[in-house]
């Protein structure tokens, strides 16, 4: 089976407690009351979290750059429906 | 076609004809061009093609010519919005209130109808409220639109360039009547808009009660004649025995007062079958007014026995 | 005119290939969630007090537990794969049991809040919310419908892992029936023709049923792991999902 | 009658016939073969394309006078809404990638079929459970849903009709597009022959490349605003609800990021179909191939930035409003280029005026009306003006089917010898063209001159002022049905009495001439290896 990635279970055991590990940072952040800041932690946290599980658990690094490029693509669209949007909103 | 136009009328009929002239052009050229290289290369006369695999200068060229040729085009468009949208200080300022189907209009010193009465060389700003879904406020004749959304307060102005009178269309589908949803604008000489609003509604003859209906609109949808309409006919309604929908259950009930009166002030709690359940509460209805529709109904009761489900 | 069998379509096996169309469908329910993503975005931009009233509304540690567990079903969910990518089935059906069952926890855990919340009569279109400001009826609107379309995507998870558990628990088997009226001999021969075994079949049958059971091959595994990780895939992307539905609907203050 | 290609090859047509009507039957319906797929969704598009046709002419006889002519302003509504939809989500959609690009993007990449032969026949299977949802729709219940295509809250979530069923019908439709776009982009990726690299690729593929990633990227934010109306139906979510704090343009976002984006689902492969025929029948290789190909890429990212200019009276803010307009006007730079350049193909050519290229020539004339309409539109003060009236009627019915339309007759005439084995007598086809023209352009120009009076759209009434117009655009619809009955009579009969068809009755350049026709089951003896350009002739430039 040379065709899929083999990858040391410790390495997927040390991802998941960073993750798990992530999560009490993002908890305890939230209860620390940093107003505006604590919002941008909060979502710094998760695309951490999310590049973790990407990129490891899914086996994205290993990937070609097209399933990247793919991706980036998807995201980039995201960004500017949201850019887009909240040029109404909030200019309204 | 327009019996009055506005000061902008003008400005975004030129616009309109630049777009034209260049479209015209271009249609003109594409299509002639297309037309006489088929037949001047028509297979009969000209056997073999010349294989030509491109030309980057023309790339270019027909790149870089259209987006220059947008800018301006974006331009013209956006000013004359400017103009649609910058109100002036000194705009006289109407509430429009739309509802399926029809429009109210409030001015400023609390008079209400159901016709747009403005003054000429007066600019208007027209604030728009709907109850109950999105309508569109448009008078062609001015080339003015702005959508009616619930929950808003959108708004647009012109300003009349004669006097006369023109049609207000529901441009924004809201349903079964939608396309009867319109009224006019009537353009008047200053003095004469003035004497008209400050005179009592006089000219809408009737019982006060039918003049109240058609002022908060129930007439778009109820007759007081029997005919089937939207909603169920006032007439012979007081007193006979309805079949609703209260709480999700099916059930028998007689319009009594109590009947009416919650009918009108929570129209959603008894739902009568067969009808939509579109009928929006009242909107600012005085507890004199309500009491004064009840007893209207009333009075339209024993003629006929309803018209029952249909 | 004579009957013409459709020749087989030559099957071709390119993991990657599968793979790939695999992520592009991921990213199509990215983009699903972006459209209710984009919701949150503009009704938190125009109500924020509101949701951060909503958001502690919210039990955080049952938020936690929820995420813990989806994050441990992910890992769980990997060791599957891995096992399988190195020959050890009875390892991955053991793992893929686990990730199921933590998947269903994760369900069980949301029912429970669910219900609380309903309980409490918050739940969109009930009369004690009318009394609650529009940014809370947007909010708790927001909370049911987002983590109602992942708990959608959950299950439907959970049925694609059911299936590949299916697939890998059993022992691969295969029946035919032959017609054959009277006595039968039965002689049984390997693919190259050595004979394996011979028999015969009792007075009267009117045919025979042959059964196999067998193991699969290498390549046969090849194309399970193929299935296993798309599967995964799907559940790891659902892990994503709540990675970032928990901070926004729970945490931001 | 067999269409046994030389070298006793089985056509994909007559393999599994013979053995009774069952199994030729379940050899159709559960086929993997990307040729049969693509014939079940010609057959059953087209008969969902005669209903919205039917609809179409209906809604015209009613508004051939004002007041009540032969049907209420209930039924009225349903008919703009159901026509609407199936000429949206079942004809234009999934039309040309459907049928075409499901026949021939394999074999114009040299491959034996697309990469997921199975979730191609489930995406034929949900175009029809999604079109049976439609059709419950209609009967089901309480009514058949009156909202406009484009189901608007909140009247979408107050009316009683039907709503809900028909927008999950949209919702599996949906779905079916999303997954013959995953197939289409993967099958490009990993399934071209040897020596097809990208600048190779025949324009036709590369237009179905693009349109497929929008499908991919578009289609899911329909989806959750789809599933969102059914919440709000269903269980009262409230987030489009006014009443409590939701915001109903919010809605109109989500819609039209979706569905502007679709619009070039709709015209992409059109353009593709376009890109083949005038070559061909030029026998000239295509001018500015890379500038075609890139303007196909380049109109799906665009689109993607100016769904806002559905908008510009909604009450969005005056900012956004002339963001969209600028962006939207950058957007018709692309479609300019590609027109430019297949008009310059023709030039010294060797031009054969076969129907297929007649029809080319309606798409170019009738698709550039409907492009500058669109500018006109984009503009803000113009826009103002014309939003929601006939004008947009106009438009969209010059790009839709003017465009897309007339591109899908013109992709029927090109390809049916190598679909089916059979020519079309020409002769008909010219007067079908005839009549289609003449009454496209009285009934769809008419719009456009009744929008710019101020006649709104969706009306089941009118006022007198409009009636003269309202007669003309009747009668052009029924000139324009007379064309559109000669020509499909002239191809339903050529499938059985048609002559046969050589391999390549047209002198075409790309892959799909090199078979035979129709062509045998998975396509290619051996995989061709590919050595020049697509529309590379001789006396060409070396690749
Ligand atoms: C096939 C579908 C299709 C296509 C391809 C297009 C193409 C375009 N559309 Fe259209 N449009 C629709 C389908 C389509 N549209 C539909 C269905 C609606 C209504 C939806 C509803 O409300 O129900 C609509 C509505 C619509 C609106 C909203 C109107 C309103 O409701 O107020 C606007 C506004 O900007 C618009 C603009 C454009 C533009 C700028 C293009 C451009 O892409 C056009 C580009 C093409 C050209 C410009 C022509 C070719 C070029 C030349 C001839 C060279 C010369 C050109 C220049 C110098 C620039 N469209
Ligand atoms: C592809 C899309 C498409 C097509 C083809 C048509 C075709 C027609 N449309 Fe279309 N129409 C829409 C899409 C389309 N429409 C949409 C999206 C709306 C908006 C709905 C809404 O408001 O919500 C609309 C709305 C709409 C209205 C406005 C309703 C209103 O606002 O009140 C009217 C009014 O007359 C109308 C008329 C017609 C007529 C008479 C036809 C036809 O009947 C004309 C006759 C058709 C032909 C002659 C077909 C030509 C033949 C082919 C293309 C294929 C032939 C193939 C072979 C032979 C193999 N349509
Ligand atoms: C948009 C249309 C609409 C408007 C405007 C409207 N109604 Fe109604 N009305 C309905 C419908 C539909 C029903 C039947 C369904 C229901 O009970 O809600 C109804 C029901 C009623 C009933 C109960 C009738 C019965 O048959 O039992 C009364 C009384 C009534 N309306 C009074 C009014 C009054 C007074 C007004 C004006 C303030 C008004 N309506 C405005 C649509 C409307
Ligand atoms: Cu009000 Cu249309
Ligand atoms: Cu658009």
């Amino acid at each position: 089976m040379e065709e899929h990635t083999r990858i040391p279970y410790s390495k997927y055991l040390m991802v998941w407690f960073a993750l798990v590990l992530f999560t009490g940072v993002t908890i305890m952040v939230a209860g620390l009351q940093v107003g505006g800041w604590s919002t941008f932690a909060a979502i710094f946290i998760a695309a951490i979290k999310g590049t973790l599980v990407l990129f490891y658990f899914m086996h994205l690094r290993y990937e070609s750059g097209l399933f990247k490029l793919a991706l980036t693509v998807a995201m980039l669209t995201l960004a500017v429906i949201m850019a887009l949007t909240f040029a109404d909103v909030s200019f309204r | 076609m327009y019996g009055t136009s506005s000061t902008l009328t003008g400005t975004i009929d030129n616009i309109f004809l630049f777009f034209l002239a260049v479209s015209v052009f271009f249609l003109v050229l594409i299509t002639g061009l297309m037309i006489y290289f088929a037949v001047k290369y028509r297979r009969s006369k000209h056997p073999e093609a010349v294989q030509i695999e491109g030309s980057v200068t023309l790339e270019v060229i027909w790149t870089v010519v259209p987006v220059i040729l947008v800018i301006p085009m974006f331009w013209f468009g956006f000013a004359g919005f400017r103009a649609l949208r910058d109100v002036p200080e000194d705009a006289m300022v109407v509430q429009v209130t739309g509802r399926m189907w029809d429009w109210s209009f409030r001015y400023e010193n609390g008079k209400e109808t159901d016709k747009l009465y403005v003054p000429v060389h007066q600019a208007v700003k027209l604030v728009l409220h709907s109850v109950d879904v999105n309508h569109s406020f448009f008078i062609p004749a001015f080339r003015v639109k702005e959508d009616v959304i619930p929950g808003r307060e959108n708004y647009l102005w012109f300003k009349p360039r004669s006097t006369g009178s023109a049609n207000v269309f529901c441009a924004e589908y809201c349903g079964q009547s939608h396309s009867y949803m319109m009224t006019e604008v009537v353009v008047l000489e200053d003095a004469e808009f003035r004497v008209w609003l400050e005179q009592e509604e006089a000219e809408e003859a009737g019982p006060g009660a039918v003049v109240l209906m058609d002022r908060v609109g129930c007439l778009s949808c109820h007759s007081m004649d029997g005919t089937y309409d939207t909603g169920p006919t006032f007439r012979g309604l007081y007193g006979s025995t309805r079949t609703v929908f209260r709480d999700g259950s099916r059930r028998e009930v007689v319009a009594d007062e109590e009947y009416l009166r919650r009918a009108i002030l929570d129209p959603h709690a008894d739902q009568v079958v067969d009808y939509p359940p579109n009928m929006p509460p009242p909107v600012d209805l005085s507890e004199e007014e309500v009491q004064e529709l009840v007893e209207y109904i009333k009075s339209l009761a024993g003629e006929a026995g309803g018209e029952g489900v249909q | 005119m004579t009957a013409v069998a459709i020749p087989h379509i030559e099957e071709h096996h390119d993991p990657e290939g599968s793979r790939f169309g695999m992520w592009l469908f991921l990213l199509t329910e990215i983009l699903l969630f972006a459209g209710i993503f984009l919701l949150y975005a503009v009704y938190r931009y125009q109500f924020p007090e509101d949701f951060h009233y909503g958001a502690t509304t919210l039990h955080t540690l049952v938020g936690a537990i929820n995420t813990i567990i989806l994050l441990t079903s992910s890992l769980t969910m990997v060791l599957s794969i891995a096992k399988l990518v190195r020959g050890d089935r009875k390892g991955a059906v053991v793992m893929l049991g686990a990730t199921i069952a933590l998947g269903l926890s994760f369900l069980v855990v949301k029912i429970f809040e669910w219900g609380d919340k309903i309980g409490h009569g918050l739940f969109p279109g009930s009369e004690e919310l009318m009394e609650h400001t529009a940014g809370e009826n947007m909010f708790y609107g927001l909370y049911f419908g987002m983590t109602g379309l992942h708990a959608l995507h959950v299950i439907v998870g959970l049925g694609v892992l059911a299936v590949m558990l299916y697939r890998l628990a059993r022992k691969p088997r295969m029946t035919v029936r032959l017609p054959a009226p009277g006595n039968v001999a039965l002689s049984l021969a390997s693919g190259d023709g050595r004979k394996l075994w011979d028999g015969t079949a009792d007075a009267d049958v009117d045919g025979v049923e042959v059964s196999l059971t067998y193991s699969k091959n290498e390549e046969m595994l090849d194309k399970e792991v193929t299935r296993l990780e798309n599967a995964g895939l799907y559940w790891h992307l659902v892990d994503v999902i709540w990675i970032f539905l928990f901070p926004f609907l729970y945490l931001i203050t | 009658m067999s269409h046994d290609a030389p070298g006793g090859v089985v056509s994909y047509l007559d393999a599994g016939k013979g053995a009774g009507f069952w199994p030729w039957l379940k050899s159709w319906i559960f086929t993997v073969d990307h040729k049969r797929i693509g014939i079940l969704y010609l057959v059953t598009i087209m008969s969902f394309f005669a209903i919205g046709v039917l609809l179409g002419i209906t809604m015209r006889l009613e508004l051939i006078a004002p007041g009540k002519t032969i049907i209420g302003p209930d039924t009225y509504n349903s008919l703009f809404t159901v026509h609407g939809v199936i000429m949206i989500f079942l004809f234009i959609i999934p039309g040309l990638p459907a049928i075409f690009g499901n026949f021939f993007l394999p074999i114009q990449i040299g491959a034996r079929d697309v990469f997921f032969p199975r979730i191609n026949l489930l995406s034929w299977y949900c175009y029809v459970v999604g079109a049976i949802l439609a059709v419950v729709s209609l009967f089901a219940g309480g009514g058949a849903p009156d909202t406009g295509w484009t189901f608007y809250v909140p009247y979408a979530v107050r009316t009683t009709t039907n709503v809900t069923v028909a927008v999950f019908a949209a919702f599996v439709l949906g779905f079916s597009s999303i997954l013959t776009g995953l197939n289409f982009v993967t099958t490009v990726h990993r399934m071209r022959t040897k020596g097809m690299t990208w600048f190779r690729m025949p324009l036709n593929v590369w237009s179905l490349y693009a349109t497929a990633w929008i499908q991919l990227l578009a289609t899911p934010i329909i989806a959750v605003t789809l599933i969102l109306v059914m919440l709000e139906r269903m269980f009262n979510l409230g987030l489009f609800d006014p009443a409590r704090g939701g915001d109903p343009i919010l809605y109109q976002h989500l819609f039209w990021i979706y569905s502007h984006p679709a619009v070039y689902i709709m015209i992409l492969p059109a353009m593709g179909v376009v890109s083949e025929i005038i070559p061909t029948f030029s026998h000239k290789t295509i001018f500015g191939y890379r500038a075609i190909a890139m303007s196909s890429l380049a109109i799906a990212f665009l689109g993607y930035l100016v769904w806002g200019h559905h908008m510009f009276t909604s009450g969005m803010g005056d900012t956004s409003r002339w963001i969209f307009s600028l962006l939207t006007f950058l957007v018709a730079i692309p479609s300019a280029i590609k027109v430019f350049n297949w008009v310059a193909t023709l030039y010294k050519g060797s031009v054969q005026m076969e129907p297929a290229l007649l029809f080319v020539f309606g798409f170019i004339f009738l698709f550039s009306i409907g492009g500058l309409t669109g500018m006109m539109q984009s503009a803000l003060a113009v826009n103002i003006h014309v939003h929601d009236t006939y004008f947009i009627v106009g438009h969209f019915h010059y790009v839709m089917f003017g465009g897309t339309g007339f591109g899908l007759i013109a992709a029927v005439l090109y390809w049916f010898p190598k679909m089916f084995g059979r020519m079309i007598p020409r002769k008909p086809l010219y007067i079908g063209f005839g009549f289609m023209f003449v009454g496209f352009n009285l009934l769809y120009f008419t719009m456009l001159i009744l929008g710019w009076q101020g006649m709104p759209r969706r009306y089941y009434d009118y006022v007198p002022e409009f009636t003269t117009g309202h007669v003309i655009a009747t009668v052009g619809s029924w000139i324009l049905v007379a064309g559109l009955l000669i020509v499909a009579h002239t191809v339903l009969k050529a499938v059985i009495k048609g002559e046969p068809a050589p391999a390549d009755p047209w002198g075409g350049t790309t892959l799909e001439w090199k078979i035979p026709s129709p062509p045998p089951h998975e396509n290619f003896v051996e995989l061709p290896v590919i050595e020049a350009g697509p529309y590379h002739r001789p006396g060409g430039k070396t690749p």
